[in-house]
């Protein structure tokens, strides 16, 4: 997979600070005690893989991160640099085509020419379908409209709910490498998966145990 | 005391009290309407505390005993 | 390469939402249908003298472009919410109370001015005396303009919840109240020869509060909802 | 008066005080009302037009008065709740909502009945009325919203916005259905003025007024000791007040 | 074991349609509250004079309940089209027309019905006079059910479009205008001492007509929009 | 896994015929031919995992077997048995707690004892979940709801559309235990799936090939 972005990431914090710090985050939801008195820092290089069982508390865990949640867990959260969040919710508006969809996404983050978009789009394998309405699109396609983002973004810090479901094998192998190249790059990425990655990178693991009783 | 103020009294059988010269009905179910719903907001609340104790109360005992039936166990 | 001013994002929301309003005609066409439907709906249940009608006729076409608006307000917000476009855009760097501006801008231009334009055919089929149409289309083009303002309020507001179906109305309603009356009131004073135009300073006035309030409390209920 | 806000924040210590101050405003109130009622319904003669009917006003005046300034109460807490993340605020604002909304029915239905043998009619869509109806939907749209979300903590902020937006548009509502009603002017009916009630009326209204205010604060903080109870079922204190509940029988 | 029949299935889509409707008392309060609502939005568009009102009370009543059944119509099916609990009522072995009657009749007892009980309150309101109230529940009874019954195809119709919204109200409101003549009328006659009988009569027929063909019609729009 | 449902499978078609049947089908979306002409038979005993690219048509060809898509494709599918079909969509709903929503799910097929209803909730690992409204639930959680029902289904033919997507890696095991045993009680499988089974057990795969472009 080419990155047909620009190179240069765009940072916001001091140089040299973690791009994220969460300081004794402890939540609790339908009275169960998801984490307690979390802490951990991120910085550039790092790839983060929050693992744990259904109902750990992961999803939970990274919208914390990201700022949408705001009420309700302890402890604080500092953010270092611009972040791009991908949900389980994609933001893929059915009526408009992929070329639309991502150029709406990036247009927050700065101005990108059409064959930026293009190169994105062909990046993830949907050459062919620019211009179709997203409601047609498979379910691993919609996805991968989503995934595009990644090609062009400059946020140094990449926060990514289960970014490999529904995407088939050879998307997968292409996903990891586009994260190792952007933590080789100096951002980071936090990112919850139930498989392992097979890449050659420290991958550092985050455990949340809960979840699910045995 | 009770003299004055009885003296001071408009209606002077409860038959004219209730009556109200035509009226009563109207001035009785309209205070019957308030009491009543005055009545239900003060009740509510105390009856919800008091239920939420006793379960809370009830959850409490529950455990403790769970607790005690394992030592039994062992 | 710097980040896209805040006026900029707001102006590419505002396109982004009449693409979107101009993919599905449908949803262009349907309050306008609506209002016409409704319209003829009333000679049907009130019986269709004229001389009745004509009467009140600025009082239901301004009740019909209310209800008109309730109806759509709904779907402001719901759809981003659904596919998680939200989410983004509260994660935007850019303020949040000027992009929501453009939602409900969005929301007025494919509603309320639509509405406006189109009403005097309607004024006409219910009897009113053309003297009245030009303070109908005015104050029709303010209200509605609060209306979207308020309506953004309420579908900021329900927008998280599974079925917040009527909600809205019941949040939104009461707020209508005051446009309504002043809306109706400006064209009853145009058609009885008096000047309308204190009633629709009064509407602009509330313009000016809503479009400097509204979307402080948009945005505010859109991070309060994407929170729960 | 850090320090007193510092302790506001405590739900152990509002349970304590809230507690000691219903002791006896609990009693006082009662009293009041029953004093205000038999002054009211056995000791004022009849009034002038009306005759005895008008006895209602000890109840329609108070409730119409303490609704309205329920809304505001209710508003304020919520903005504190916004602007200073206070959880009290939250609790008084959840348990004002259904006092005011009873109150606001109260006023709604006292005055229908007392409408019927002055007016001839249940309803009329008079200025006041009118906005007390949209006051009495206003209540109801914080209630519903609450009810609403599964989140409390963040049904608490979203009434807390959706009661202000309310505050400042209940002037607006208020003077614009004031401006409809004289606008179309369509029956000569009028409240009777307020210069000729008499004072001998005048005194048991004003001790209701003043009842009805405690009744709000009582039921209130009765509310809120509930709510508070509720949100803190995992705290010690609580569940000490429990068990000595329990045992209490 | 055998599978359960078609009855003991619908009655079970019945009873969990009406706890999913117990569970948000939300949802059962508010076409009442918007009944209330907009019954008082007309005075204040039209004016407050009792007798002007008075006349108009039954035309407004039913044009109300209409608009409140209009809007809840929609929301029939949209949340099982979404989750997918839809397509597995289609895949069920049971006859679909008559799983469907049992929503149709569920969103019948949580609108129609309430509305009909509580319509005398609006009446008094609106000073209609004491003759006509009998009428008036009876009419909305019956009439509300046919408009359930009618609603539900364009529910149906629509379930899979995005954003049907305002869509379902251009489908279905032409049908709903005989109920709205029929039913008003019955409020008329009744008011001005003639039998509302007739009407009434009609308005059954109406609704054998609908329980006997919508149900049909909605399992087939269903099958439609779900293949879509 | 345990299976708290009863044993006995209800069949419908003649005894010894194929379970599902597809002939000749072919099926062309948006101006692409996704599949031409194909022919196979589902027999119990089988388990048959749909594979190809994101694109390729896997949820269009089970929608077609299970007769939700009745038009826009041509050859022929027959159903010699009852089926079970889970989609993307769930079918949980937000306000049912999952034990609602499972006895309702299952009340189509038969009637079951509350015991059973919670023995399948605590075989998919939700016991101490069964009360909470389901719209609490984690993405993992959601689709055990859905899970649950394989515990208790009759039906001989299941269709499922991603059945492992957003479970964890424990339970992805336990599913393809469950898989592999419906089969060897003389039922069959047919689902698709982005990773290959884990299991001892014939499993025949059915490529679709066309998909996203190179
Ligand atoms: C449903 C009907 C009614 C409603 C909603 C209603 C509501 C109100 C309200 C909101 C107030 C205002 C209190 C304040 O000034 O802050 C009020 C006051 C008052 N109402 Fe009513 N009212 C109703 C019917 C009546 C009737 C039928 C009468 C008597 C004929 C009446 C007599 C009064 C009087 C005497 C006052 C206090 C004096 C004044 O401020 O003018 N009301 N009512
Ligand atoms: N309604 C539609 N109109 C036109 N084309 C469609 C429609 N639905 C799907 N398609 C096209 O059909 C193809 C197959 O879609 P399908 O959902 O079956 O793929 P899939 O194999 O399930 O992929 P995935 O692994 O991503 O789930 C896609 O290329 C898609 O663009
Ligand atoms: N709104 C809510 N109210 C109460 N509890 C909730 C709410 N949302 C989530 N939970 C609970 O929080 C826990 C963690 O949910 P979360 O979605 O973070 O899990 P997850 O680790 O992402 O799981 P999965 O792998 O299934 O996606 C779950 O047990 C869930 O029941
Ligand atoms: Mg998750
Ligand atoms: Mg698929």
């Amino acid at each position: 997979m080419s990155r047909p972005g620009p190179g240069a990431l765009c940072t916001l914090g001091e140089a040299g600070g973690p791009l994220l710090a969460a300081r004794d985050v402890s939540l609790e939801r339908g009275g169960r005690q998801l984490f307690t008195r979390l802490s951990f820092e991120v910085h550039g290089g790092h790839l983060v893989q929050i693992e744990g069982a259904n109902g750990a508390g992961k999803t939970s865990l990274l919208r914390i991160l990201a700022g949408l949640s705001r009420h309700g867990f302890e402890g604080r959260v500092q953010r270092g640099a611009a972040l791009l969040y991908l949900g389980h919710a994609s933001g893929v508006k059915g009526l408009l085509s992929p070329r639309e969809n991502l150029a709406w996404h990036v247009a927050g983050e700065g101005s990108y020419s059409a064959a930026q978009i293009e190169a994105a789009l062909a990046a993830v394998g949907l050459y062919g379908y620019e211009d179709v309405p997203s409601n047609t699109l498979s379910a691993g396609q919609h996805r991968r409209v989503n995934l595009a983002r990644l090609h062009l973004s400059r946020s140094p810090l990449w926060l990514l709910d289960e970014p490999f479901t529904a995407i088939d094998r050879r998307g997968v192998g292409e996903l990891e490498e586009l994260l190792v190249a952007h933590a080789e790059r100096g951002g980071a990425v936090v990112f919850t998966s139930h498989q392992p990655l097979r890449v050659n990178y420290d991958v550092r693991a985050l455990c949340l145990l809960r979840g699910l009783l045995p | 005391m009770w003299e004055a103020l009885s003296q001071k009294l408009y209606f002077h059988s409860i038959d004219a009290l209730l009556a109200m010269d035509g009226h009563g009905t109207f001035v009785w179910s309209a205070y019957l309407i308030t009491v009543v719903v005055v009545a239900a907001i003060l009740i509510a609340p105390r009856r919800r505390q008091r239920r939420f104790l006793r379960r809370l109360a009830g959850e409490i005992k529950r455990a403790r005993g769970d607790r005690a039936n394992v030592r039994e166990d062992i | 390469m710097t980040r896209p001013g805040a006026l900029a994002f707001s102006a590419r929301v505002l396109r982004r939402q009449l693409v979107l309003a101009v993919r599905r005609p449908v949803e262009i066409g349907n309050p306008l249908l609506f209002f016409a439907m409704v319209v003829a709906l009333f000679p049907l249940g009130l019986g269709p003298a004229p001389a009745q009608l004509s009467l009140f006729a600025p009082g239901i076409l301004w009740i019909i472009a209310l209800l008109s608006n309730l109806l759509t307000s709904d779907a402001v917000f719901r759809g981003d919410f659904e596919d998680g476009a939200l989410e983004q855009l509260l994660l935007a760097p850019q303020p949040l109370f000027l992009s929501v501006l453009a939602y409900i801008c969005a929301h007025w231009l494919v509603t309320g001015l639509l509405l406006a334009l189109v009403s005097p055919v309607f004024a006409v089929m219910l009897h009113m005396a053309p003297a009245g149409i030009a303070a109908l289309v005015l104050s029709l083009l303010l209200g509605t303009a609060v209306l979207s303002l308020v309506g953004g309020i309420g579908a900021a507001l329900t927008v998280g919840l599974r079925r917040g179906g009527m909600l809205i109305s019941l949040l939104i309603l009461p707020l209508y109240m005051p446009v309504l009356i002043f809306g109706s009131a400006a064209v009853q004073a145009a058609l009885s020869g008096l000047a309308a135009g204190p009633y629709l300073a009064i509407l602009g006035a509330m313009l000016c509060l809503g479009m400097a309030l509204a979307p402080l409390a948009i945005a505010a209920a859109l991070r309060i909802s994407v929170d729960a | 008066m850090w320090s007193f806000f510092h302790k506001l924040g405590s739900p152990p210590w509002l349970y304590a005080i809230s507690g000691s101050i219903l002791r006896w405003l609990l009693p006082a109130t009662l009293l009041a009302l029953a004093v205000g009622l038999a002054w009211g319904l056995l000791f004022t003669g009849p009034e002038a037009r009306q005759g005895n009917s008008y006895r209602i006003i000890y109840i329609h005046v108070p409730a119409a008065v303490v609704a309205l300034a329920g809304y505001y109460v209710m508003a304020i807490a919520g903005a504190v709740n916004l602007i200073w993340k206070m959880k009290m605020a939250d609790v008084a604002m959840k348990s004002a909502a259904p006092i005011g909304a009873a109150l606001t029915f109260i006023a709604l239905v006292t005055g229908a009945i007392w409408g019927k043998p002055t007016w001839g009619t249940w309803w009329v869509w008079d200025a006041r009325i009118t906005s007390m109806l949209i006051l009495l939907f206003l209540y109801l749209g914080v209630l519903a919203l609450y009810e609403a979300f599964d989140n409390k903590a963040a049904a608490g902020k979203a009434c807390a916005v959706l009661s202000l937006v309310g505050m400042v548009n209940i002037p607006i509502i208020y003077k614009s259905v004031d401006w409809w009603y004289s606008l179309h002017q369509p029956a000569s009916i009028k409240f009777i003025g307020q210069s000729t009630i008499d004072s001998s009326m005048l005194h048991p209204l004003l001790l209701m007024i003043a009842a009805f205010y405690a009744l709000f604060t009582c039921c209130l903080l009765l509310n809120m000791r509930a709510e508070l109870l509720q949100r803190e079922a995992r705290t010690n204190w609580v569940k000490k007040l429990a068990v000595a509940a329990d045992s209490r029988g």
